[in-house]
């Protein structure tokens, strides 16, 4: 047990923190970026080498562990830096494709994810869907001799707009029973009926996007791993997702604790005996959720699987953050009537107040993900769904 | 003791609910929320003709109203005419038939007297809907203590600047005097009084309104969970959702019935009124926010999207527990009385209430 | 819509109030009553007129309204008064005899259950059956000519070591489905083959028993309403005790909750802020758990039935008692560590505290409470259970 | 960064378990607590061949004994040897072995020093398990101020009076002195510094032992879901079951993590571990009760009943909530620290902790 970073670990932070705080002088929360101040920024992050810290050397990455990634994803959720404009291809088909994918299908893809030259985006979730991942509508029409027709609705898809190519999930086999019968492929957002349009969020950002298919074809190379396979692929791109997933997620609730604190100061509640409770209980329970990363860390390191204890991360995340979120509103008393540019931080509290509502919902509803910790953590009976 | 509401009072209610229902369904609502204004400018006739100006509304029966305006987001200024500004015109024994608010401007309005009458100079930072009314009345100071005006919203020297606001359909404004005229409305000796009476009428209808926000959340809801099917059934079948529903329906009727109660008080004039109306406050508040909260949730994806109305209710819910209108923490004032009483046993017989 | 008391029922107020000042001198919460205190207690209440007080005039009731029953019920707890020692005879058996028993049972056993004389206790809870009420397995056999024989056990049963007489549930028709082949009986305590043992509580309280049966006889003239429609009378008998029982534990809420505000004075925590917080919330809601319930009671004043709304009482009230009792241990501090004759009040806030806990499985667990509002007052579809 | 045991940690973790399960069953642990002095009076030995007052034990082995010994509420007085009398032997450069706890006379108990040696006099309302174990630590005040002796509860003039107690498992004690001979384990000058240690050193022991009690109280709940059928099925099998056991064990593992954090960084002698110590502490008492009340709940009819183990669980979380052992509330502490502290940026680089 060492709480403490080894020197090589303390090196890459030390250096990371250096290079950050000259590219990002100061964390303004309220600050919007721009497409192409994203790309500029990813760009940096490949040339400095922090794209692909923990993909395998031979296709690009530094091949270093997921506690460096964890460094990462720390310091730059400290310095207030927004995502690698490429995260879903760097985090999820990168890897998924490195599992899965053809000889072709990585020297096609790889480098381009790596430099960010290729974007991508990802497309699961499906508006009937819900909670019940699997089931998938989006249809893939065979197309003979060499491919599929896909026509559907994808919802909740980041980056969409700019991306350049998807990785989604179809139904090649329609009468087969739900779990089976699905493909991934990779798809060309360029192709003729691909239509993205922004999805709009209870506080007005416009994070994700709604895909349509109409016709839009994929050709056999296209799949990655078997036709009727798609489920499991699908779920290790997730489980690629949520490795270090966990530590992202308390990082930045950190970096989000750290400006409720400057709001306490800023709004002078330091003295206000309910707000020193709640921050109490709220910190130490985010301290407590942050050593819970690292446990779950040191479990995936030993067996390359994280610990049991992983499960609850995301969990407990969502309801700290929106715990934060609500006190933050609460001390700005009645300034947090107003909004936008006549509010407090041109209204960043209220955003993240509105927003955090979706935190137990995306990525898995906190009732879902209770179940999915009685069954496979506490052992107890499936319950009847 | 028969704490039901009348015929009269069921009939108030149902004929409320069928005139909003009617004229503001949910998309309406949202449409009025990104257009300008936030409120239909026009509906004013028209709930004058449905009574809801009437001078002989009681209490109770103005929480009726108050209840179904909240249920639907009623988007007039109904509520902050007879919630706010109502209440004064009531202590100069007045009737306020004109969409109206009231702002604060204590400390920062001055009212002076001259030959043509008093006029007032200041500003005040935040007013709920000073953009949709056409009366405000101003507390301001004089020199023999605070009093309460009227003005136009179309007077001289009246600048009226709205601001972005998180409620939409609530929107806030900053007002301007430069020497307005206005009309005295309660003389500064018996201004205090009146700020008394107005906050507790006030905190009533607050508490009102958050009982309908609450009840307008949970019934879109329990009707999204009937219908909505995962895994092969709907989900208000899973314990899971069905559970945090009942929770929030605990939280709303509890709300109800103190709203109710604390209606009943002030309309009496009984000394458990103040109480009665913190009470009503703290928990209506917070079961309105937490209904629509529970709301979203059990929505899921499509509950946190732009289009779906919901957070329309979960703002209001935000801007009645941020809004500052009746004075501090009610918890405060709450426990005060309570470690403060006297021995329980000084309750006079007739009065379940007031302990 | 009236919140005060009519003049009529003022006067009884009045009247019962000035009766128990002089019965009652003092509440000391920490008082216990011997059982012939209790029978004491109970005479003097019969003697006075607050026996019976809903029964019709024609089974030597005064026939007053559910209301008189709530000022009753309210006065008694705030005085700090025990139970009538009869109150499962006066409260459930006594009206269920008058919704389902035969003119011989009512004559048999009404005047003595008004006057105090026959004690009854109830056999509906059983070990095996817990949340599921219906699956009782407490046996009746035929006894040819005239009778049964029951074999089982019941728990959860007060007052049966003291009682004359049982109202019980028990299975006339094993073969049949679970909420059919029940018959409601009415069983002589001192027949042979019933043996009562007590059962101890988390809190070392013996507040309750378990009858053993074994063989135990029942003659055809003991069957209360018809055989096999046991399950119908034990659903009427539980909602006469469900009438004005949410009043009832209402107002002892009151009367406990000053008992907390008596303990925050002799700890001098008034002016603690968290203290305040909690007080005042749980006084709010208190109060609307009051008039919940006295909304209740103007909806069965006018249509006989309960209003929606009381659904409710018994879920929150055990809630925010469970919440008295922690914060009144709380309060303690260091002094909570001791209990009985060495603590404060003897011990009663640790008694309390412990006990609290099974508010919110008796009578019906919270879960199983949830589910039927829910499905009745929400109309949500069934869970499938 | 390694956030995980050692091998040999695991082991002693699993040789502790092993032992306790054999030992103390939950029966024989209800029968110890009716009992005389509410503990196994012959068990020090073995548990000394055991291993568990070796002087090699850092301050993550003691709290995985200390987890292990809540899990099954070990019905010895280790605990209190090991987290509150034996951190005042460390500061002396000793070594406790004896069954033994500590006596807070500061105030009440006044030491004299004469020819003879030392000796104390006065009395301390509550000492845990003071009837129990063989050696005393007290602190108690000199003429050169608060200073720390040890005594033998078998001394002349002392007097030890079991009280009536929550948790029959861990009996508070009156302690009385009067010219008691006592042996000066920590000067005056040194005394100060020496509670502050204990104080961190018994705060994780207490969050350790917190954890285990959570855990303990879950797998029998769990055990309970598994296995009890109600409307032909699992408990376990629905929601509103499985998911309060799922928010017990959030609960329970989050204190795990802070009580192992907490353990290392005091053992490291770090900034950050009084701020470690106190969020341990908070997080995981409140993780015992809330734990044992979901495990109560979910055992429902049983689950209340004195036959049935939970409540010793019960009785012990709310022992911990309210021993005062380590100064005031945390809460305050630790907002006061973090409103307080300095610019994140100063941190160095090299740490996680510590922010």
């Amino acid at each position: 047990m060492n709480l403490h970073d080894d020197p090589a670990e303390a090196a890459f932070r030390a250096e990371l923190r250096d290079w950050l705080r000259s590219r990002l002088p100061d964390d303004d929360p309220s600050r919007t970026w721009s497409t192409d101040e994203l790309r500029d920024w990813s760009r940096d992050l490949s040339t400095a080498g922090y794209a692909g810290i923990t993909w395998p050397k031979e296709y690009g990455g530094r091949g270093l562990s997921a506690a460096y990634q964890a460094i990462f994803v720390e310091e730059t959720a400290r310095a207030g830096a927004p995502d690698h404009i490429n995260i879903i291809g760097m985090n999820m088909v990168g890897p998924t494709l490195i599992a899965h994918g053809t000889d072709e299908q990585k020297a096609r893809y790889l480098p381009g994810i790596l430099s960010g030259r290729t974007l991508f985006c990802q497309g699961f979730s499906e508006p009937d869907a819900g909670s019940d991942l699997a089931a998938v509508r989006t249809s893939a029409r065979r197309a003979e001799p060499d491919g599929y027709l896909l026509d559907g609705e994808k919802v909740w898809s980041s980056y969409a707009h700019l991306a350049d190519h998807c990785l989604l999930l179809a139904r090649t086999g329609p009468a087969e029973p739900k779990h089976q019968g699905l493909t991934c492929f990779l798809l060309d957002m360029r192709a003729p009926g691909v239509k993205v349009s922004p999805l709009r969020q209870l506080n007005g950002d416009t994070d994700f996007n709604q895909i349509i298919l109409t016709d839009a074809r994929v050709d056999d190379g296209d799949v990655v791993g078997e036709v009727g396979r798609g489920w499991s692929v699908a779920l290790s791109t997730l489980a690629h997702e949520r490795g270090t997933f966990g530590i992202t997620l308390t990082a930045r609730l950190v970096a989000q604790f750290d400006r409720l604190l400057r709001l306490v100061h800023e709004v002078g509640a330091e003295k206000d005996p309910a707000v020193r409770r709640e921050l109490a209980m709220l910190h130490a329970r985010l301290q407590g959720l942050r050593y819970t990363g690292y446990r779950s860390l040191a479990a995936l390191r030993r067996s390359g699987e994280p610990g049991a204890e992983s499960s609850i991360l995301k969990l407990e995340w969502s309801l700290l953050h929106q715990r934060v979120c609500a006190l933050a509103l609460r001390l700005q008393g009645p300034a947090a009537l107003l909004d936008g540019g006549d509010a407090a931080w041109h209204g960043y509290w209220q955003r993240q107040r509105l927003r955090s509502r979706a935190n137990t919902i995306e990525g898995g509803t906190s009732e879902i993900l209770r179940g999915i910790v009685a069954e496979r953590v506490l052992g107890l009976p499936r319950s009847r769904q | 003791m028969d704490f039901a509401l009348t015929d009269e009072q069921r009939a108030i209610r149902q004929a409320a609910r069928d005139h909003l229902e009617r004229h503001y369904p949910p998309l309406r609502v949202c449409a009025l929320a990104e257009g300008p204004g936030g409120s239909e400018a026009g509906a004013w006739p028209e709930l004058i003709r449905q009574g809801w100006l009437d001078d002989d509304l009681g209490m109770v029966e103005l929480t009726l109203l108050a209840e179904e305006s909240g249920r639907c987001l009623h988007p007039t200024p109904w509520w902050t005419t007879v919630a706010l500004a109502a209440p004064y015109a009531l202590a100069a024994g007045e009737q306020l038939t004109v969409p109206a608010t009231f702002a604060d401007g204590g400390g920062t309005v001055r009212a002076v007297r001259s030959p043509q009458g008093w006029t007032l100079t200041g500003q005040v930072a935040a007013v709920p809907q000073a953009g949709a009314v056409r009366c405000l009345v101003v507390h301001a100071d004089t020199d023999q203590g605070p009093a309460v005006f009227t003005c136009d919203t179309g007077s001289a020297g009246l600048v009226v600047e709205e601001l972005s606001t998180l409620d939409t359909l609530r929107r806030m404004a900053r007002v301007r005097c430069d020497g307005t005229p206005a009309r005295l409305l309660v003389e500064p000796d018996r201004a205090a009084e009146a700020a008394r009476t107005a906050r507790l009428r006030g905190g009533v209808l607050l508490a009102a309104e958050a009982v309908g926000v609450a009840a307008g959340a949970l019934d879109m809801a329990v009707a999204h969970a009937r219908q909505r099917e995962q895994f092969g059934r709907p989900i208000g079948s899973f314990q899971a959702v069905a559970h945090q529903l009942t929770e929030a329906y605990v939280d709303t009727e509890l709300a109800r019935s103190l709203a109710y109660r604390a209606a009943w008080l002030v309309q009496h004039e009984t000394e458990a009124c103040a109480q009665a109306v913190d009470e009503a406050v703290l928990v209506a508040r917070s079961a309105a926010v937490r209904t629509c909260e529970t709301a979203i949730q059990i929505t899921g994806g499509m509950g946190v999207t732009w289009e779906y109305p919901l957070h329309r209710w979960l703002r209001r819910a935000l801007w009645l527990e941020a809004y500052p209108g009746f004075g501090d923490d009610p918890h405060d004032r709450v426990a005060e009385r309570l470690l403060r009483r006297a021995d329980p046993d000084e309750i006079t017989p007739t009065a379940p209430d007031g302990r």
